[in-house]
């Protein structure tokens, strides 16, 4: 051992210092620990970025536990850049989610768009094409201009990014809350395509094996982007705007097209991105991934800044960067695919076995540390959590207080045209989402499908969650979603056989909110053991919180089906004229946390609805029995809005002519409010053609789901009676179809371009 | 009035678009070509004949709009010119 | 028949062209490297769509210098057909195998959503399967479509029929919302004045397969394949 | 040598831009602006000492690359910088 090259420590560093990197003193006495000596500035960055809550995940680690990670079919489980699930034919489906919050307040475009990037690079370092994107959205409510100019940087950000690099952006979500005006969300999830033993990993195995670094050049970008999202905004974080990072699209497709070739040629033993922490974490996840050691010169690293230093380099977050290990002998190759496509490459160090990153600047040594402690022994907390104060005022609520519906006409056209349920093709149609020529089921419907070219099989993506159920109740909030999610894929024929999350709470040193979080890990948890959906990859944003105000917990699910064959693939919107209309699931008064108390009641209150998972798998199974049998002509999950809304969706959402329909809504014994507009789950809405009704009323009848006749598909009208107890004259109403698909399809671009 | 108005990348920012015309010229036979950076340049006519007000006015519309502070620079020179009326 | 499809980097629909020319109408294809200087024997080159040079300083400025474009000029003047599609469209404007240029849209962002065209000449190797004046509907994706030229140029074209498709509704009308983009004269695609090489901004590749529940694209590709079938038997007399 | 490049649109063309960003002003409360046009501006750095030399460069490039004819103009200034080396 050479004892003659250790990292200086000349001065000792101030406590000021330590507290500036955001280590508390017990943290800094772990270091020294870990260490057996003090730390020098560059170490204690690199300490720094990597316990960050974000690299670390110290505060939900313990709780993350509880997920059901196993699977026949999982490949890769969490722990890797990304989730992996088997598909048959050969192949597994490669996907996660990631936030991007905080840059994307900061710089709304720049923010959005490195966002996109970063997942992407998730995905390719796994060796897979990506093939489909989704954004989770939350933001402000639009009246206010500072919401409207954020969503349009971060739309654009996610269109310009998404649409150069040539992935399609089929789906996502977006709702609107002022909640969320200082801290909008931006959760963007990717799914690729593998074949299943090709499956790369972020592995650093084989002594002397080279490492190499490819991509963008390192720049002073985003230096502590990782401890900038560990921490909470206030009013100054707006004019500090720290260091932002620059997104080239353009680049990365270069490098995705390198990355695939390598693995086209065998040549890699591992590759990781450059994300959070940029080469510090990438270096120091392969090694204590393989259990070895990593060497690396930053002296070797491409720069395109003068002058920096190696604390600099190493804590860099520029985007558009990979670090790989090469095969023996086949770094050539590696440099020559590079060349090819125009990206810097250089060989930057080399695999060792004794377990260290040790950073060298030419001949000296600026950093020696245990590539375990920093990746895998940081801190781990297991944070008090208690309901806050206020969690019992916010579920009660005497519904009695509010008048029931008089005119659910009126009604109806309020919820069409509010932000939350009105179309979003605002938004989607600035994204490229047909590139690739596999999107059969475009944004639009419950789930977007991506048919796999060379197989029968399609897959179907959706993200999900419903941040005011997860305030009122976390734990059932999180199980809402995943059963949520679970519906959205069995209404477009597919088979939920995986799922990925995206975290979003407030600081979670404070005990209401790491009560909610538990809770909603737990919540999710429950649901996706239920149902059997293994959770395979995921990731934490903590912290989003303005001065001292959190964001709702606002747990977020991407989940991905399989569907076997095209003739399942099934869409949310009416046929034809002439189908009869079925309601499955039973209607109960499920007012709280509604979308009709908020839009029309503003409240954000009550009890939510309860969920039986026996009973959603229940119609699950009723579901896809019904699609693989060819029955059924559309299915639509009931949630957001509630009963009315669902069925005037089913005529208007088509891409063709909408549809009108003539329903009868029987006697009822609950409030009649509840009736249309209650969000109670485990629900759908499918039409059916004449000559297969019996059929199918009689399989929901075996398989015990609950049936309501609802009436007819029609050619233009939206027409409703509804029936009340005798002797009390039902309430009719007719609304043209075209005037309610007017009302929703142009709502947001009023809002937001002021016109159309 | 007339403005022109230069909004430029901040120095250390990542010049995507500058690289990529920078590399295209170099394989296009101008090897001498080190460093290309790409802003924008506005020119903004305003109905205002006193030189103070202009001024103030185009600070602020830099400010606001024109160019992103967290990442561009701006510059401006401001000319007058006879507008028809 | 051989279909070369050009690959900048950057191109995004390379492998979707080359998926229709293959499994859809059965033809052969082949990526052709943006640094060749040869084009090998084609019968047909496609421009694809995408971000060439990331769209960096204007669409298609950058492609247009890449080495594989004397080649494609030179078959171009030959007589080979040739189809810019979308990004490709920008690259034939700027390579001035077509007039005109391309601005930013006219409502400035991205829009990707099928629109209509007219099919306004029916007599080309591009479009001999449709009939004169059909409407198809073919998806656009761009963020730069805003067709421009000078007013002798936009004359010669319509006097020579050049302009192959028009945006325009449903029922065949142009009208100012049925323009995407604010293009000139609700121009969606030219020809060249020789009649071999088309740029369109819409893409027929996307709609070219009953699974993605439009074929109107099809036509497009079914009608070169048609063309040089008739230029073979020509030739073979 | 340094070259500041100025490529407008050509008179005449409509500039979907710059028409965008002048109702933005107005409606951020600028009533006085009446036109904006946006035009790129590109910093060149050549290693060339020669000011002739340095000028038939950059118009050649200007005229291969930076500016498109159809729509465009362009101008450009040089300016003596000593460059590391
Ligand atoms: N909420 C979660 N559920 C399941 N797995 C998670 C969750 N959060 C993080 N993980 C897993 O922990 C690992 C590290 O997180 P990751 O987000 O990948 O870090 P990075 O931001 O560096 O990519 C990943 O494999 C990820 O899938
Ligand atoms: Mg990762």
């Amino acid at each position: 051992m050479k004892h003659d090259n250790k990292p200086s420590t000349t001065e000792s560093l101030s406590k000021a210092l330590i507290h500036q990197h955001g280590l508390s003193d017990e943290e800094y006495q772990a270091i020294l620990a870990h260490l057996g000596r003090e730390p020098n500035l560059t170490e204690l960055g690199v300490f720094s970025v990597m316990w960050s809550e974000h690299c670390s995940y110290k505060s939900s680690r313990i709780h993350l536990k509880r997920f059901p990670t196993e699977g026949p079919r999982v490949v890769q489980g969490p722990g890797e850049n990304a989730g992996a699930v088997d598909i048959g034919d050969g192949l597994a489906a490669v996907f996660k989610m990631e936030s991007h919050n905080h840059p994307s307040f900061i710089e709304p475009f720049q923010g959005a768009a490195t966002g996109v990037g970063g997942i992407l690079r998730d995905i390719f370092t796994m060796g897979a094409r990506p093939i489909a994107l989704l954004d989770s959205l939350r933001f402000g409510e639009l009246d206010h201009a500072k919401n409207r100019h954020l969503l349009q940087g971060v739309v654009s950000g996610i269109s310009f990014y998404g649409n150069c690099i040539g992935v399609p952006t089929v789906g996502g979500e977006i709702t609107f809350n002022d909640i969320y005006s200082k801290n909008p969300l931006v959760n963007v999830f990717c799914l690729g395509i593998v074949e299943k033993d090709r499956l790369l990993k972020g592995l650093a195995q084989g002594e002397g094996n080279l490492v190499l670094y490819i991509g963008a050049k390192t720049g002073r970008d985003g230096i502590h982007g990782a401890t900038m999202a560990s921490d909470s905004f206030d009013d100054a974080s707006e004019k500090k705007r720290p260091n932002v990072q620059v997104g080239d699209p353009f680049l990365e497709k270069l490098l995705l097209e390198a990355c695939l070739e390598f693995l086209e040629q065998d040549l890699l033993i591992g590759i990781q991105d450059m994300g959070a922490a940029g080469l510090t974490s990438s270096s120091c996840e392969m090694a204590a991934r393989s259990g070895t050691g990593i060497e690396l010169d930053v002296a070797l690293v491409p720069r395109r800044e003068s002058g920096m230093t190696p604390y600099e380099i190493l804590l860099s977050e520029s985007q558009e960067r990979m670090l790989l290990v090469a095969k023996p002998g086949k770094q050539d190759a590696v440099l020559a695919i590079c060349h090819k496509w125009g990206i810097d490459a250089a060989v930057v160090g080399k695999v060792t076995n004794d377990g260290l990153l040790r950073i060298k600047d030419g001949t000296q040594t600026v950093a020696e540390i245990p590539a375990k402690a920093l990746a895998e022994e940081g801190p781990r907390y297991d944070r008090p959590a208690a309901p806050p104060s206020y969690q019992d005022s916010l579920q009660s609520l005497n519904l009695d207080m509010l008048p029931d519906v008089k005119n659910p006409d009126e009604v109806l056209i309020a919820l069409l045209g509010s932000p939350t349920i009105a179309s979003k093709a605002w938004v989607f149609r600035q994204y490229d989402y047909m590139v690739g020529t596999n999107t059969v089921v475009c944004p639009g419907s419950d789930a977007a499908v991506v048919r796999l070219k060379g197989t029968q099989k399609s897959l179907a993506i959706t993200t999900d969650g419903n941040s005011r159920y997860c305030l009122l109740n976390p734990h059932m909030g999180g199980s809402l979603a995943v059963a949520e999610a679970a519906r959205n894929l069995v209404c477009s024929g597919a088979e939920p056989i995986g799922v990925t999350d995206c975290l979003n709470f407030g600081n979670p040193e404070r005990p209401d909110i790491m009560w909610q979080f538990v809770m909603a890990v737990e919540g999710i948890a429950d649901a996706c053991r239920a149902l059997n959906i293994p959770v395979v990859s995921g990731n934490v944003s903590f912290y989003n919180e303005t001065n001292g105000l959190s964001i709702y917990p606002t747990p977020i699910l991407g989940m991905v089906g399989l569907i076997d064959a095209p003739e399942h693939i099934t869409t949310q919107w009416f046929k034809q004229a002439g189908d009869h209309i079925l309601l499955l699931g039973q209607t109960n008064e499920d007012l709280g946390g509604s979308e009709y108390l908020k839009v029309i009641h503003a409240r954000e209150q009550g009890i939510i609805p309860w969920l039986d998972l026996e009973v959603e798998q229940r119609l699950h199974r009723c579901l896809l029995e019904l699609i693989r049998q060819g029955w059924i002509q559309s299915a639509h999950d009931c949630s957001e809005g509630g009963l009315l809304v669902t069925l005037a969706e089913c005529c208007i959402t088509s891409p063709l002519a909408p549809l009108g329909a003539q329903i009868t809504i029987p006697p009822h014994r609950i409030r009649l409010d509840g009736v249309l507009f209650g969000e109670s789950p485990s629900r759908a809405v499918i039409s059916v053609k004449p000559e297969h009704l019996d059929a199918v009323r009689e399989a929901i009848v075996q398989a015990g789901v609950p049936l309501t006749d609802l009436g007819r598909v029609t050619s233009s009208s939206f027409d409703v009676t509804i029936q009340q107890a005798a002797p009390v004259s039902p309430i009719c109403f007719s609304l043209p179809g075209s005037h309610l698909a007017d009302i929703w399809k142009h709502s947001l671009a009023k809002q937001l371009d002021g016109d159309e | 009035m007339k403005a022109k108005i230069y909004v430029t990348l901040k120095e250390g920012i990542l010049d995507p678009q500058g690289r990529a015309v920078q590399q295209s010229l170099q394989t296009l036979g101008f090897p001498a070509v080190e460093d290309v950076r790409i802003g924008k340049f506005l020119e903004v006519d305003i109905v205002e004949t006193e030189q103070a007000a202009a001024e103030a006015q185009v600070r602020s519309m830099c400010e606001k709009l024109l160019a992103n502070p967290v990442i561009e620079n701006y510059r401006y020179e401001l000319t007058e010119v006879s507008l028809p009326k | 028949m051989n279909i070369g499809i050009v690959v900048f980097p950057g191109s995004n629909c390379d492998r979707d062209c080359a998926y229709v020319a293959s499994d859809v109408i059965g033809q052969s294809a082949q990526f052709i490297w943006h640094q060749e200087t040869s084009l090998g024997e084609m019968d047909a080159i496609i421009l694809p769509g995408g971000f060439s040079y990331g769209d960096y300083l204007r669409t298609g400025a950058i492609a247009h210098l890449s080495p594989i474009m004397d080649a494609v000029k030179a078959f171009a003047k030959q007589g080979g057909l040739v189809l810019g599609i979308c990004n490709g469209f920008q690259i034939l404007l700027e390579s001035g195998l077509l007039p005109g240029a391309m601005l930013r849209n006219r409502g400035l962002s991205f829009r990707c959503e099928e629109v209509y065209v007219r099919v306004e000449n029916a007599e080309t190797p591009f479009t001999n399967q449709c009939h004169p004046g059909q409407v198809l509907k073919i998806p656009i994706a761009h963020a730069e479509g805003n067709y421009y030229t000078d007013p002798v140029t936009l004359s010669s074209l319509q006097a020579n029929a050049q302009v192959i498709f028009r945006y325009c509704d449903a029922d065949g009308q142009s009208t100012g919302p049925s323009n995407p983009n604010g293009s000139l004269d609700h121009i969606a695609g030219i020809r060249n004045a020789a009649g071999n090489v088309l740029g369109m901004m819409p893409h027929p590749e996307r709609c070219a397969e009953r699974a993605l529940n439009n074929t109107d694209g099809f036509l497009v590709f079914q009608s070169m394949v048609a063309s040089l079938k008739t230029q073979a038997r020509l030739t073979a007399r």
